[in-house]
């Protein structure tokens, strides 16, 4: 009496099992295909490494939210780290905060570009140092802390260069931004070996497994051993290291530390890590499915654009894409529960 | 089976559940199930671990829907769409996995969704509060009802989530191992209450792996094996001998149980040492005892019992010695080097473990892989320098354990909320095995687990201790007490009361020392 | 010996435009004698409404204010007037509201049609266009846009903008859509853009694709800016004086608290001028590029 | 010997018991202590009015979210939504797109202010209805849901205005937000009347316990009985709601509906709502506490304006003072532990 029913479970089954874990990467793919149906130009090379080249800056921060995430926290000051951190590579890059207007480099008033990659990380990595201190000492949320470092990075951006840009790097700096490995932009190669990196280290390490842990149920971890308050820190240090970093390849990319830059970005990144899986109550998720996210946003914006679609349609659009690739994902993992 | 039943007696079935199966990905957790109960009858539902139980039980709570089959209640056919529609049908379950929220007050989780109300609509505190002091006192629990129930204790919520049961109008009252979590004073409440339901023409289904429970209490027993109906077992006038039960729930006849452990010599020098400690009384746990000065000697080889009545502090102590919670003053010495666990990590890397009493709060990951889960307390040992995990080492620990406690999972890489209560349980044990402690502090650890993996659990306990482990058990059943440990010391609010060789202890010493009052003299 | 207070209210201390502006503000009130209240109003009407509402608490003189949004500031105005403290608008003038002491600025629109104009000027045949504009929704993005269209409309035929998006007048936002509009379309002659910033950006994304003889027109001739079009990188921005502006506001606010001196005009309009490599002596900021 | 611990114990134990309720408000108190001594202005009830009047606009949408959030939920739609709310307010009070600039009132063409407020609300309300329902059919995390609304609204805002303001509206409109009832604002009075309707639907209505038992352990609520769909669709519509309030209020006193309204304001009304001891994950805090958070950060911005701080510098007290606001509260709480 039972056994049709069995067997329809069983026919659809196995596919559904193993498609489930790609639901973004399918969408991703779905999304490819009809820009390349509706563009020509969409999948040419160049189109597609301007699409990889654009990610790689969100997609870097993206990496290290990823393990925030993962803990069930969440990093507001993205953003605004990434203006000061770029803005302290680029004052350390011209020697100083005089003559900080010459777009043509002067290569010999600063400490060059390796002085200013140091100083980029090492701002980052304190800042979320001190963020992390703060959380886990103070027991302030996360979103509070921070919220707070989203406007106190912005306003000491603004102070550090008073309003106004920092521009003209030396070749050397200007590299990580516009140059290429063979056919591959500097800053895509870069996103991809950190991305590497970040997947070995979250699946293949202790202090990976204790961001899980953590994430999973942090009073368990306690209870198992896990230094909670370490890897709490260590997560918004590792965010911070990649804001500076992403800051550093953004200004050199530019040819200019902005003030401005990285508004908004706290929610790009936020989405890249969601819409590629990772939950934001911590423990499910991991690197790949950001890369996947942060793919799948640019590509977005990117196929929209090359298609000239009115920018107040672009909104509408963007908005409801991405409802839809996660809508599609927990279909994708319904049905391969049912 | 169940026809001749119905055949016998007059009285229809108030509820029937024919040919039900359950498939969750990959596994089927029941089987073509068919079974009956009737007004004013308990009925045992028994089973190992993973055999179904909660499944079944689930599907009835309208909690999740079955895969096939079909349940008639009261003479209607019955297929709730959620729990709301079970509870309108006169259906009450006390789920296994306790379901309280923990922000809300005792008198909040007992009145979910039905809080009295005065003028206007609007809810009237007073009343609720009221009220819920008076269903608190049928389970003779004087708690004050505004108490968060984060704050509780995994007994108290037990009996909060029971007081809430039983205040609801109902017809058949589903427990799901309710008392796994207490001690015999509140069994034998609950017992009196259950008698009280029946007589009043209420039918109760009724899962424990405390056989001589089962025994005394169930006027039918449905066994299920595997999913599958193993058969009935009919009370017969007298009571069904537990041999019997295990009979039919594993399938072949029962090797002896809770037989006492072959007795051993072994104990060693003190390893863990506790003079004079004491704890504060914390503001998210206010009614939590405070320990009041505990002396307190565990030898390398011994396995010391710790039996207490629910809330006597046992679990603080546990917590206290395990740098879970801050103590006060007081002393703590492993191998007569004074340490002062500041933090959970600190007393891993001392050596010391805890398999902690609230498993689903306290010590699953219920997303995470059951690997993860079990590996977690023991990365150092299967990582290599870098801090590299080594899968194999992992994978071999685990395939391990999964052997010799048989822990019934689907694959490694399942997350563990997808395991029975017991095989959680099971992993939970397996974690702190694993990572080899010189001192081993188990906290009801066998709690919700099956009988026969039960003697596993102690077997390996005693395993242990052979090799010079030195372990605090804390049970709430005096016979495991009794069975397996080597000396017992009993405690009461937070003191110790008494202390023997469990060869000299019977469960009625035990109670006696238990119970004892303060001592006259003694400082408040 | 009571010193004058004035409060100066920009749009938003975020971008290098409005920075100048208040600085240039701040200076003119020094050389005045009077002292200054700041104000950013952080790309938000509600906060810039509020800072007037402090600053009227604090019994102010008189307001110089570049409003964020020329109808949504129109209340706060409104009602600083109504308790008889002056105003002068700068930059974008707020309309229907009785009483406003003066206007000092140039036109968004007319510097959109400027913008344009050089465009034209350098491509008299006819030329393929790419467009970015400012951030959706605000005022100067809402009014170059018309001032660009108002040119480029009409001669539709020869001047095609092949490709129309925004970059919410962000250098990086402004270099990934070119980058777009370059795969999706070439090169194109030129590219007008509603700030300096995205610009620059453009430059960068030209640059990258090895197009350095497209000419890139910018706004608000930042030092930067003026760099760029003295190396040859950008071909112009258009330059509204934002300092002169600033300065005359503060003078005709000062000289009405001090002494109720009536401003000789109600409204002083500066012509936008396009900046190219001939006229860079032209710019106000030129100073700053050595 | 244990006596003197237990009586050192005891003693500072009820002050802080009761204190630790008020953190955030004694807080505020030190706030407003600290700028009535700096600047004699403060004080005044012009300017504590004007505060009022300013944070009643993200106090209205923080009621609601605090609704959401004490379902663990977050809704970044609200600023959007108070933008394309706003406008529909005003099409619908200036009877059309056309003609929508006229600042001098034309109050014939419109339809009145009763129908702008009805569809200002309405909207807001279907806006949220339509997010509820694909977070609860769809299972799509309210974080991705409403990061596409937020970008939706603003699309549709720009849309249906073509970007520029609508403003002009008919003085029966504008005395909502500009009028006076005695010396109090309308909006203040607005605002305090709905936060103590929700304060009442929160603590003695069935509906607000149902909020609390979803945030606290939605499966242990869903088998508790509680329709857990239910009742997140509705916390959308409330939150929709107060954001179509908020927005004719808004309109309202700026004479004016901008597409570029309320951006950033979802960072605002969530911090009022985290600052005011609302827990992210859920379950725990109320609208009393919003009602203080949200007074905190208005109060914050004046007395920093009224003391002509630099805006840069502004940033980073504000960054630092909301922090250490909560961390205020935290040390309190803990210190009740002890
Ligand atoms: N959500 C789920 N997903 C996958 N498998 C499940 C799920 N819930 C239960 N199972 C499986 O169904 C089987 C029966 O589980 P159930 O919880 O009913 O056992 P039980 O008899 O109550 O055991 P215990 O005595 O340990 O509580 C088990 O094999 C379990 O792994
Ligand atoms: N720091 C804490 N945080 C949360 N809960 C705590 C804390 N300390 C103690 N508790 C809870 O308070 C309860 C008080 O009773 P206690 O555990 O001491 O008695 P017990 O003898 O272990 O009995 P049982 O565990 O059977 O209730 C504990 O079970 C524990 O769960
Ligand atoms: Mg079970
Ligand atoms: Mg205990």
């Amino acid at each position: 009496m039972t056994s049709p029913v069995t067997q329809r479970g069983r026919g659809g089954f196995d596919l559904f099992r193993v498609l489930k874990q790609f639901g973004p990467l399918l969408f991703l793919f779905a999304l490819m295909l009809v820009f390349a149906i509706t563009n020509e130009n969409f999948l040419t090379q160049l189109n597609l490494f301007n699409v990889a080249r654009q990610i790689s800056i969100t997609g870097l921060i993206a990496l290290g939210m990823t393990f925030v995430i993962l803990t069930a926290g969440i990093d507001l000051s993205v953003g605004s780290l990434l203006a000061f951190c770029g803005m302290v590579a680029a004052v350390v890059a011209k020697g100083g905060t005089a003559n900080t207007l010459s777009l043509s480099s002067n290569a010999g008033a600063g400490y060059g570009w390796g002085a200013a990659l140091l100083a980029a990380v090492v701002v980052g990595t304190a800042a979320g140092f001190v963020q992390g201190l703060v959380i886990t000492r103070l027991r302030v949320p996360p979103f509070v802390v921070t919220l707070g470092g989203l406007t106190i990075f912005r306003g000491l951006t603004l102070t550090l260069s008073g309003g106004g840009p920092i521009s003209g790097f030396t070749p050397g700096m200007r590299w990580f931004g516009t140059g290429l490995v063979g056919p591959v932009p500097v800053p895509v190669l870069i996103f991809g070996l950190a991305a590497l990196l970040c997947h070995v280290v979250l699946r293949y390490t202790r202090f990976g497994r204790a961001v899980y842990a953590v994430g999973g149920n942090a009073e368990a971890a306690r209870l198992s051993g896990v230094r909670v308050d370490r890897v709490l820190v260590s997560v918004y240090m590792i965010v911070g290291f990649f804001s500076g970093l992403a800051a550093f390849v953004l200004a050199a990319r530019l040819n200019s530390a902005e003030a401005v830059a990285g508004i908004g970005y706290e929610l790009t990144v936020i989405s890249a890590v969601v819409i590629g899986g990772t939950s934001l109550f911590g423990g499910i998720g991991g690197v790949g499915g950001t890369v996947v996210g942060a793919a799948l946003i640019g590509v977005l914006v990117n196929g929209l654009v090359l298609n000239n679609i009115s920018s107040y349609t672009q909104q509408v659009t963007i908005g409801l894409i991405l409802i839809a690739a996660v809508a599609f994902d927990r279909w994708l993992k319904a049905r391969a529960r049912a | 089976m169940t026809g001749q039943l119905a055949a016998d007696t007059p009285v229809p079935p108030l509820l029937d559940v024919v040919g039900l199966t359950k498939r969750f990905s990959g596994v089927t957790a029941l089987d073509n199930v068919s079974l009956d109960v009737r007004a004013g009858e308990i009925l045992g539902l028994l089973g190992e671990n993973g055999a179904g139980k909660s499944t079944l039980l689930k599907i009835l709570s309208g909690a999740q829907s079955a895969s096939s089959g079909s349940i008639s209640f009261a003479g209607r056919p019955y297929a709730p769409a959620g729990p709301d529609a079970a509870r309108q049908a006169g259906i009450v379950t006390i789920y296994q996995e306790l379901s309280l929220i923990p922000t809300l007050s005792v008198a909040e989780n007992i009145f979910v969704n039905r809080a009295p109300t005065g003028p206007f609509g609007l809810i009237d505190w007073r009343r609720m509060r009221r009220q819920a002091r008076d269903i608190l006192a049928r389970v003779n629990l004087s708690l004050d009802p505004e108490t968060p129930v984060s704050a509780l204790s995994v007994a108290e919520q037990q009996l909060v989530e029971i007081a809430r049961a039983l205040s609801l109008e109902s017809r058949l009252i589903i427990m799901d191992e309710p008392t796994s979590a207490l001690t015999e004073t509140e069994v034998q409440q609950l017992f009196g209450i259950m008698e009280m339901l029946r007589r009043d023409g209420v039918a109760i289904m009724f899962v424990t792996h405390r056989l001589e429970e089962a025994s005394s209490m169930c006027d039918r027993m449905t066994v299920l094996r595997d999913g599958r109906l193993a058969g009935h077992l009919l009370r017969d006038g007298g009571r069904v001998p537990v041999p019997r039960i295990i009979e039919k729930m594993v399938g072949r006849a029962a090797s002896e149980l809770y037989a006492r452990p072959t007795r051993r010599d072994n104990a060693g020098a003190v390893r863990l040492s506790v003079r004079g400690l004491r704890t504060v009384r914390a503001a998210d746990a206010p009614h939590a005892v405070v320990l009041d000065g505990i002396d307190l000697d565990l030898r390398a080889g011994e396995i010391l019992g710790l039996a207490g009545l629910v809330g006597s502090g046992r679990t603080e102590l546990a917590r206290a010695v395990f740098g879970a919670d801050p103590i006060a003053s007081g002393t703590i010495r492993l191998d007569g080097q004074l340490i002062a666990p500041m933090s959970p990590a600190d007393a891993c890397a001392l050596g010391i473990g805890l398999v902690p009493e609230d498993r689903k709060q306290q010590a699953i990951f219920a997303m995470l892989p059951i690997r993860q889960n079990f590996s977690i307390a023991a990365l150092d040992l299967f990582s290599d320098g870098l801090g590299v995990m080594r899968p194999g080492r992992e994978g071999a620990a685990l395939a391990g354990y999964r052997k010799a406690m048989s822990i019934r999972m689907s694959s490694p890489e399942q997350a563990i909320d997808g395991l029975s209560g017991g095989n959680q349980q099971k992993v939970i044990l397996a974690r702190w095995l694993a990572r080899d402690p010189k001192v081993l502090i188990v906290d009801e650890p066998t709690r919700g687990v099956d009988v026969g993996a039960k003697t596993e659990v102690h077997q390996i306990l005693v395993q242990l201790a052979e090799r010079g482990i030195a372990i605090l058990m804390i049970s709430s059943e005096l016979p495991e007490v009794l069975s397996v440990s080597d000396r017992i010391i009993t405690m009461r609010q937070g003191r110790i009361t008494g202390e023997m060789p469990a060869i000299e202890a019977t469960e009625e010493s035990l109670m006696a020392l238990m119970a004892l009052e303060a001592r006259p003299g003694d400082p408040q | 010996q009571d010193r004058l207070t004035i409060l100066g209210s920009v749009p938003n201390l975020g971008f290098p435009f409005f920075v100048h502006m208040l600085n240039q503000i701040k200076v003119e009130a020094e050389a005045q004698g009077v002292d200054l209240i700041e104000s950013d109003g952080q790309n938000s009407a509600p906060k810039q409404t509020a800072d007037i509402e402090a600053a009227l608490v604090q019994g102010v003189a008189a307001i110089v204010i570049s409003p964020l949004d020329v109808n949504a500031l129109a209340p706060a105005i409104e009602q600083a007037i109504q308790v008889g403290v002056p105003v002068v608008t700068i930059d974008r003038r707020v309309d229907g509201v009785e009483g406003v002491l003066a206007h000092v600025g140039a036109d968004n629109v007319k510097g959109g049609e400027a913008e344009a104009q050089a465009m034209i000027a350098a491509f008299p045949d006819g030329a393929k266009v790419f467009h970015l504009q400012g951030q959706p929704g605000a005022g100067p993005a809402i009014d170059r846009n018309q001032g660009v269209h108002n040119v480029l409309d009409p001669m539709a035929d020869k001047y095609q903008i092949v490709f129309e998006q925004t970059a919410n007048f962000s250098r990086a936002e402004a270099l990934t859509v070119v980058e777009a509009g370059l795969a999706a379309n070439g090169k194109p002659d030129a590219i007008i853009c509603a700030n300096d910033d995205m610009a620059l950006g453009a430059v960068e994304a030209c640059a990258a694709r090895g197009f350095t003889d497209v000419k890139i027109y910018g706004f608000d001739a930042l030092p930067e800016a003026l760099i760029a079009v003295r190396d040859g990188t950008m071909a112009g921005t258009v330059e509204q004086f934002p300092g002169e502006q600033s300065r005359t506001a503060v003078q005709i606010a000062v000289a009405f608290a001090r002494e109720g001196t009536q401003p000789a005009e109600a409204l002083v309009l500066l012509t936008p001028v396009v900046i190219g490599p001939d006229n860079l002596d032209q710019a106000e900021r030129i100073g700053e590029t050595s």
